[in-house]
């Protein structure tokens, strides 16, 4: 596949763009592969591309039952932060955000990152503490984020009341090089990738049993035929419980809806993503001009990819009252998606209790940031076997032993 | 002498709003099997059938839940009442408490009842869903409220005093004059017969 | 938007009337219990897709914890049950496989 | 030229004029107009520019599918951006602004992008702007920023001065829609006698039946119309809402819709829990795919006769009507009636001898059969257009001078609501559209269809058909809600026969790519029939790809005009069925829907409740400097004239230290727990033993989760032989009351126990500092004398002869009693208390229990902490053999070396800053800095002259006497040494005092 470029489109210009071709393959699956990944999402390309960038593993299928990054990779609020209180997740998360910093350059493909800066509001004396802890603690993570007063919110953001009746501002988490990217093209850009380097896409290829011999997994079966492999790696948010069944064990995570919603375009007013989680709300505007809004999740248990509309009502009233120049702005559209929330609101990234079988799963609500960091996680753990010091504290154990990665005790829970 | 949060305050518009008069009232806890004679014998009232208020006069049994209900009685009576009951009951299984001043009564009277409360309620306050003589506990805005009518065109609500101001803020804010639904009314009084 | 039945005040329940309480029917595991057990009680979850017994409460109504069985991926339910009990009553079970012939528990 | 015609209109009120500006240009409508058809009236042609190439943009439509003519309505506070000028009633002095454009709607240099529209192929965003890197964040972003988004953003100062609110309804069947299938629904559901409501979003009844001349019941359509009105507003289980549409469909037949009160709160939402719904919302007509299209000018053939008819509104002098089914030739003929000209109609079908075609021919109008539009002639406004075969590649045939064009390209039933909760569709060929798919409807609580398809929502167009499935529908609606009364018969209704459609997806047939980059399917975001084509060619095929990589769909009209005229084109380049490529899925809400709206009356002083303890309104006059403890209101500290928030808390402190000082308590929590349960159950509960609290005296207890972690504490005292009261922390009080009920209901069931929150029941003062006691002695009426009452002691009696209960109890360290009375006379005891006593706030409390080596819930704890660590082990009865959370800290890492608590004193006095970290020796294996502990709390200590810290710090209690080091994110550093955590009296000898 040919480089884009600009100068790639002038040329194609001149012929009606009839030089473009496919993004990405559709192959016939193979009997056999070294690694199948089952969910062709953001995490499971990027775990397939740093298989193959980092490891030189390129025997890999990565198996999709509906459209590539038709999961929570294109359903989610696209923002980009790693300002975590404890160390694994700021590590990871961190990670991930360097890896964003390039990644348009390294894919050849422009994921419109864009490190316009994220700021948690504090709107309570609990929430000053618990940031200005966060921020403590960054410092000694190589995190950059600082605290910052009302005043200077409102210079980065004019939008915001800072001086609302109810939870006047008191200053913010701000982190400068955290921002959003385009969701989609973070799939697409790794699919094509991941193509370039000869690894199979199969889409519409649903995974309908995990064969497993003598405590090791041996394949799967597909809804296009059966397929073997030395590796599985199951990156499926939102149905991991469905996949842990089929191989036989169960997973620490309950599968809830999760809701967003976006407003009609309107020019730039915004170049921040605000975060206000006193009141549960987080915005940022799209390149296109939409306010995008997202909340809490919803509180039971459901695959329906679409939730309650309180929840939505909760998130919009908050938003009213912190820029209360949206009031008279409108709603486009809603959606919701399927998360994994595990008992400690952690991701899990490591051995499942079925030998060659490995986990990337339980994001919740935070999974688009972490796209780059878990994919290079997960490949070091795939290609060696072991986990790698990014992965080392998500393992499965950590809920028999009691050592939880419990992001809620500071302030910051949302994403 | 006692205070009470929405001493004074008033408001018309839909409906009026207005701070019910001051009343005794006593949490009880237990079963009818357990209690419901002794109920009989101290306050002359039968338990009341499950969401329902029994009354005689301006004393009333409302029922909260299957093993709870909220004893209305005139000022100053619910201490009395309280002894009364806990010796009557003293060897039954049961938790009486005098809660006079944890809960604010609100009365709000007009044909515009229902579309006022229809604002703030997700409960059916139909005719058919709230009708007279019932107790239905849910949420008024943001918080926890019971709701009853004591006639066509008189509503009482019950909330924890602390937050007595935002419910009356709430529904004087909803009974803005000009917010005329006229869902229930006028032709909800027709409905009704 | 659910609306669930309190079977404790026979309430047509809104669900901003009710919290949510996670999977029903889960056996405490005490001191004595081994660590796996443990981990058991406090996090695995079959997370079905399909027939799900739950725990609600009617928080801003009687009070009163009850259970319901709800389909995970309709949201169709099956029936709500008080929840003094350690396992779903016969008629909520018959009323799942009448909707649900292929469901096993 | 559009004009307004001399007679007509069935809409609007002549003698009623209705003044405008439109850009700063003073404007006059009617009465009755909308903004689209007043702008009409006026001539406007150009009403916007499109999102990409900033082409110009007329209006298309006549409702809600309307995707050009977005407004910028209003002034000031009341400004709103992308109002649709469609379904906008026009009102006296309304401010209008077009959109999207720079300097002027006639003259927008964004155009240029137009003219490089060959360099801007769908997606070139994707692959470009890449190099230098450097350039995305200060050129390219902004850029594009900038290019994007429509209506200008409100002032950052706005505040929107209207009223909002919602409305709750449970109602047996909801009737989406009032034209002939919503009516027939609501007559049949509501003779049946179920609860009905019908909404219709416009405001009118009968909606196209009336402008398409049906007859029914042998009258024109809306005679009919009235009869049927009437006889609903008759009935009283029925309710009739016009202006007011049902937005969204959500589980268990919740559903959302949107009114526009006149007069009232600007808009009104409606929550409805339906039995059923009918969905009677009609269709939409789909516009023609050929070059040109988008031309200002271009009008759907509905839209043109909606205008003509409501509003005598003509979209121009000479229209060519476009077609590919015989609907279309309404328009044609409505033209014509109304003295204007329609010099040809160009139809796609090689015959069109249906009754209505003839019937036009024997008007006089030409008709070209087998014809298509190889192109529009536009100079600022449209000149003619060039007719060609529509078998062909699109070599013009003839040139036919006109100045508007009407496409008829057939009907798409509006079938978002069936899709919003799970509903399936299936493609009808025959009708060449989606249809609900009854197999697969969204359902309700009770798995059955929660919504019941009418009329042409149904995908039928005849109107004896729509009114057959309308009375269907509301029938079953009623029958549902088990009303199966005489739902009366279903009218007759006669209209002309139509020929059969034919599905003409691109205009010509086989259109060359020079047409086919001009022939737009999504007018906002200009998607073109060759942007679809390269799309699919790099295998953006699945319909979702093609959607999210073209933007088609995605505008503000969500699809409504463009959605299947982009599946037909993708279905078409990649070869596969319509109905195999499927449809993307329609989400809430139907039509734009305001945030305030949904926001409701939760604004300003009722977005959330305040709490207010009985003491409320005397903090407010003693200027009480607030903190918001969850919904609470508390006092943070009591400044004076002058005084900084410091020096309030420094002499508050020294007051209660040395005086005494009084505390407003009524935010802890008080749960009564009474039964002969009640001891095994409080034993669980706690980490300690409740059951071993004697009566007439108090202990403080912990509470944890099964997880360990310490989650509340507290004093719980023994009122009787088997009743005792807990108090909970302010955050406690609800949590921990639907703790005990959930263990209880649900666990141990059996248990004969009954729990009370009577939290607010108690007005709650604390009395503290070596004054207390002589204060409250002073008040008469109870001895509370060391002997009488000991410290963790309580009694009841009369204070001022108010009835209290007192317990002798210390947060501070001091010599303190806490004051229960009746809420309502709260208030005298706090008066005469603060005559002689230091009111004190929440910040002053934290320091004096810091002083003291008291942890706080939520300081010293985050939910990760457990009791052990806080050298809690005192208040765990270790021989107990169960406890919630016993099991939980049994687990290796819970058993194994931790955080644990320690007092921190700097070398110079200086006050650690709160969260900060002691740094250990190197980095760990991610290059993060290691670190030792972390400070949870560190104040100013006036009684000590110094700053203390609390903090969790690994074996702490074993290194007393180290020194660490506490790194700052300025790159600073703290010293600080381990101490005890108890800074003060730490013999305890005030606090027995």
């Amino acid at each position: 596949m040919s480089r884009y470029s600009a100068l790639r489109i002038v040329r194609e210009a001149m012929r009606r763009h009839a030089g473009w071709g496919r993004a990405w393959g559709s192959p016939e699956p193979r009997r056999r592969y070294k690694v199948v990944i089952v969910g062709a999402g953001g995490h499971g390309l990027a775990t397939a591309y740093y298989l193959g960038r980092n490891y030189g593993i390129t025997d890999v299928a990565v198996l999709e039952k509906g459209w590539l990054g038709g999961g929570n990779t294109g359903r989610n609020t696209t923002i980009i932060r790693s300002n975590y209180l404890q160390d694994p997740s700021a590590a990871i998360y961190e990670k991930s955000r360097a890896l964003y910093e390039d990644l348009s350059q390294e894919l050849n493909f422009n994921v419109m990152f864009s490190p316009r800066g994220v700021m948690m509001l504090a709107q309570t004396e609990h929430e000053v503490r618990g940031y200005k802890r966060t921020v403590q603690a960054n410092a000694l993570q190589s995190v950059a984020t600082e605290w910052i007063g009302p005043e200077r919110v409102k210079e980065l953001c004019p939008i915001i009341r800072i001086d609302g009746p109810r939870y006047p501002v008191l200053g913010a988490h701000w982190q400068p090089r955290g921002g959003t990217a385009r969701h989609d093209a973070v799939a697409w850009g790794y699919a094509r990738k991941c193509s370039e380097m000869g690894m199979h896409i199969v889409e519409r290829c649903a995974v309908t049993g995990v064969r497993t011999e003598g405590g090791r997994v041996q394949g799967v079966e597909t809804s296009r035929g059966s397929i073997d492999c030395e590796s599985l790696c199951l990156v499926v948010a939102g149905h991991s419980g469905e996949l842990a069944q089929m191989a036989g064990f169960r997973l620490p995570i309950e599968s809830v809806p999760l809701q967003a919603l976006v407003s009609e375009p309107i020019k730039p007013c915004m170049d921040v993503v605000v975060m206000a989680n006193t009141v549960h709300g987080y915005m940022s505007q799209s390149d296109k001009g939409e306010m995008v809004i997202g909340g809490g999740t919803d509180g039971y248990n459901a695959y329906t990819q679409r939730g309650s509309f309180h929840h939505i009502e909760e998130t919009v009233r908050a938003l009213v009252e912190t820029f209360p120049m949206l009031s008279r702005l409108k709603v486009l559209r809603q959606w919701g998606g399927i998360v994994d929330m595990t008992g400690d609101r952690s991701p899990i990234i490591g051995r499942a209790p079925v030998r060659g079988i490995y986990l990337n799963c339980g994001w919740g609500t935070g999974g688009f940031k972490a796209i780059p960091g878990s994919g290079w996680a997960t490949a070091e753990l795939v290609a060696t076997g072991a986990s790698g010091p990014l992965a080392a504290d998500f393992g499965l154990e950590r809920f028999r032993e009691g050592r939880f990665i419990d992001e809620s005790v500071a302030a910051g829970v949302a994403h | 002498m006692p205070e009470y949060p929405l001493e004074g305050r008033r408001f018309d518009g839909l409906v009026r709003l207005e701070s019910a008069e001051p009343r005794g009232m006593i949490a009880l806890r237990g079963t009818p099997e357990e209690l419901s004679s002794a109920l009989e014998e101290s306050v002359g009232l039968a338990w009341p059938a499950t969401g329902e208020a029994a009354w005689t006069g301006e004393v009333g049994a409302l029922w909260m839940a299957p093993d709870e209900l909220l004893l209305l009685v005139p000022q100053g009576q619910a201490q009395d009442l309280v002894e009364r009951l806990g010796r009557s009951l003293a060897d039954r299984h049961h938790l009486v408490a005098d809660v006079s001043d944890m809960r604010t009564l609100l009365r709000m009277s007009g044909s515009g009842c229902r579309d006022v409360l229809a604002k703030v309620t997700p409960a059916d306050v139909s005719p058919a869903g709230l009708s007279i003589g019932r107790v239905r506990r849910s949420r008024v805005g943001q918080v926890a409220a019971a709701i009853w009518l004591r006639d066509g065109e008189t509503a009482e609500i019950a909330c924890f005093r602390s937050v007595a101001h935002y419910v009356f803020d709430l529904l004087a804010d909803a009974a803005h004059p000009e917010a005329r639904v006229d869902y229930w009314t006028p032709q909800g009084a027709d409905a009704q017969a | 938007m659910l609306t669930l039945r309190c079977p404790c005040c026979g309430v047509l329940a809104d669900e901003t009337e009710l919290a949510p309480g996670g999977t029903a029917h889960l056996r405490r595991e005490g001191p004595e219990a081994s660590d796996e057990a443990f981990e058991a009680y406090m996090f695995l979850r079959d997370n079905p897709r399909g027939v799900h017994f739950e725990r609600w409460r009617h928080a801003f109504g009687c009070g009163k914890w009850f259970h319901a069985a709800r389909c995970t991926v309709t949201n169709e339910v099956f029936g709500t049950y008080p929840a003094q009990t350690a396992a779903p009553p016969e008629e909520v079970l018959e009323a799942i496989r009448r909707r649900r012939p292929e469901w096993e528990r | 030229m559009s004009t307004r015609l001399g007679t007509g209109g069935s809409a609007i009120d002549r003698s009623r004029p209705v003044h405008f500006t439109f850009d700063g240009r003073r404007l006059a409508g009617l009465t009755g107009d909308t903004v689209a058809s007043a702008l009409l009236a006026n001539g406007e042609r150009v009403v916007g520019r499109s999102f990409k190439y900033h082409r110009p943009r007329g209006i298309v439509a006549s409702g809600p599918e309307e995707p050009n003519a977005l407004l910028g309505i209003g002034t000031g506070d009341r400004f709103e951006p992308n109002a649709r000028a469609t379904t906008t009633p026009l009102r006296e002095g309304m401010a209008l602004r077009s959109q999207n454009r720079w300097p002027s709607l006639a003259f927008d240099v964004g155009v240029v992008n137009a003219a490089l529209s060959r360099f801007l192929p769908v997606g070139f965003y994707y692959k470009t702007f890449m190099w230098p890197r450097r350039f995305w964040e200060s050129v390219y972003e902004p850029l594009i920023r900038q290019a994007a988004g429509l209506g200008r953003a409100p002032d950052a100062e706005t505040r929107d001065p209207d009223r909002y609110e919602h409305f709750h309804l449970h109602v047996d069947v909801l009737v989406a829609g009032g034209g002939i299938a919503g009516l027939q629904s609501a007559l049949a559901a509501g003779r049946a006698g179920a609860q009905v409501l019908l909404m219709e979003q416009s405001p009118h009844w009968g909606g196209r039946a009336q402008v398409d001349g049906v007859r029914i019941e042998g009258d024109p359509a809306a005679e009919w119309v009235a009869r049927a009105v009437a006889e609903l507003e008759a009935m009283p289980n029925v309710r009739l809402r016009l202006n007011a549409t049902v937005v969204g469909a959500y589980d268990h037949g919740w559903m959302l819709a949107v009114e526009m009160p006149e007069p009232g709160p600007r808009e009104r939402l409606w929550k409805i829990r339906a039995r059923r719904t009918v969905m009677a919302t009609g269709a939409l007509e789909r516009p023609l795919a050929f070059a040109g299209n988008d031309r200002p000018g271009v009008m759907l053939a509905s839209a043109v006769r909606d205008n003509l008819m409501r509003y005598a509104v003509s979209p121009g002098d000479r229209t060519v009507l476009v077609t590919a089914n015989d609907d279309g030739y309404r328009t044609a003929i409505a033209l014509v009636e109304a003295g204007l000209s329609v010099p040809l109609v160009v139809d796609a079908r090689p015959e069109c001898n249906g009754p209505l075609p003839r019937r036009a021919r024997e008007m006089g109008i030409r008709v070209a059969p087998g014809r298509a539009i190889a192109g529009v002639r536009w100079q600022r406004r449209i000149t003619g257009v060039d007719v060609c075969l529509q078998a062909g590649e699109g070599s013009a045939l003839e040139h036919v001078p006109c100045d508007a064009v009407a496409m008829a390209g057939g009907w798409s039933p509006a079938v978002h609501l069936w899709s919003h909760c799970g509903g399936r569709l299936r493609w009808d060929e025959a009708t060449a559209a989606f249809r609900p798919d009854p197999q697969f409807p969204p359902t309700g609580a009770d798995g059955q269809a929660a919504i019941l398809p009418a009329g042409s929502a149904d995908g039928h167009s005849r109107a004896v058909e729509v009114l057959a499935s309308a009375h269907r529908a509301g029938v079953a609606g009623a029958a549902a809600a088990a009303h199966e009364g005489d739902a009366g018969q279903v009218v007759t209704a006669e209209e002309g026969a139509e020929a059969p459609a034919l599905a003409v997806w691109r205009m010509p047939q086989s259109a060359d790519h020079r047409l086919r980059a001009q022939t737009f399917l999504d007018f906002q975001n200009d998607v073109k029939l060759t942007d679809v084509e390269l799309a699919a060619q790099e295998g953006y095929r699945s319909v979702e790809h093609a959607k999210r990589y073209t933007t088609l769909g995605m505008a503000t009209d969500q699809g409504k005009l463009s959605n299947i005229n982009g599946l037909a084109a993708l279905s078409h380049t990649t070869g596969q069925a319509i109905s195999a490529v499927g449809t993307t899925t329609f989400r809430p809400p139907y039509t734009p829907l305001t945030l305030a709206t949904i926001a409701g009356q939760a604004r300003g002083d009722l977005f959330q409740p305040v709490r207010r303890t009985p003491l409320h309104a005397r903090h407010e006059a003693l200027g009480a400097a607030w903190e918001p403890v969850g919904q609470w209101r508390r006092p943070y500290v009591y400044p004076k004239a002058g005084e900084t928030v410091e020096d309030a808390v420094r002499r508050e402190v020294l007051a209660v230290r040395s005086e005494v000082g009084i505390l407003d308590a009524t935010t802890l929590g008080k749960i009564i727990v009474k039964g002969p349960d009640a001891a095994q159950f409080l034993d669980m509960i706690y980490t300690g033993r409740p059951s071993t609290i004697a009566e007439g005296r108090c202990r403080y207890g912990l509470i944890c989760n099964e997880n360990g972690f310490l989650i509340d504490d507290g004093v719980v005292a023994r009122l009787g032989p088997e009743t005792w009261l807990c108090h909970t922390t302010t955050g406690g009080a609800e949590r921990i009351h639907a703790h005990m009920e959930e263990w209880l209901q649900t666990e141990w069931w059996d248990w004969r126990v009954h729990v009370l929150n009577v939290t607010e029941q108690f007005g709650q003062i604390a009395v503290a500092g070596p004054l207390a006691r002589n204060l409250l002695e002073r008040l008469g009426g109870m001895d509370l004398s060391r002997e009488a009452l000991p410290f963790m002691h309580w009694t009841e009696g009369r204070l001022m002869d108010v009835p209290v209960r007192v317990f002798r109890i210390s947060f501070s360290g001091e010599l303190s009693f806490e004051i229960a009375a009746p809420a309502g006379r709260a208030g005298e005891i706090w008066d005469r208390l603060a005559q002689d006593a230091t009111p004190y706030g929440t910040e002053t409390m934290h320091v004096l229990r810091a002083e003291k080596g008291y942890i706080m819930i939520g300081d010293e704890t985050d939910g990760t902490v457990i009791p052990q660590d806080l050298g809690l082990n005192w208040a765990i009865a270790k021989k107990k053999d169960d406890y919630i959370g016993k099991r939980g800290q049994m687990r290796l890492h819970m058993a194994g070396e931790r955080w644990r608590l320690v007092g921190l004193l700097t070398p110079d006095g200086a006050v650690l800053p709160e969260g900060s970290l002691a740094v250990a020796q190197g980095t760990n294996a991610n290059g993060q800095r290691r670190t030792q502990g972390r400070v949870t709390s560190a104040y100013w200590s006036p009684t000590l002259g110094r700053g203390i810290a609390l903090g969790l710090v690994d074996r702490g209690p074993e290194r007393m006497g180290e020194t660490l080091s506490f790194l700052q994110p300025d790159g600073s550093e703290y010293r600080a040494e381990i101490v005890s955590p108890v800074f003060h009296d730490p013999e305890g000898e005030r606090l027995n005092a």
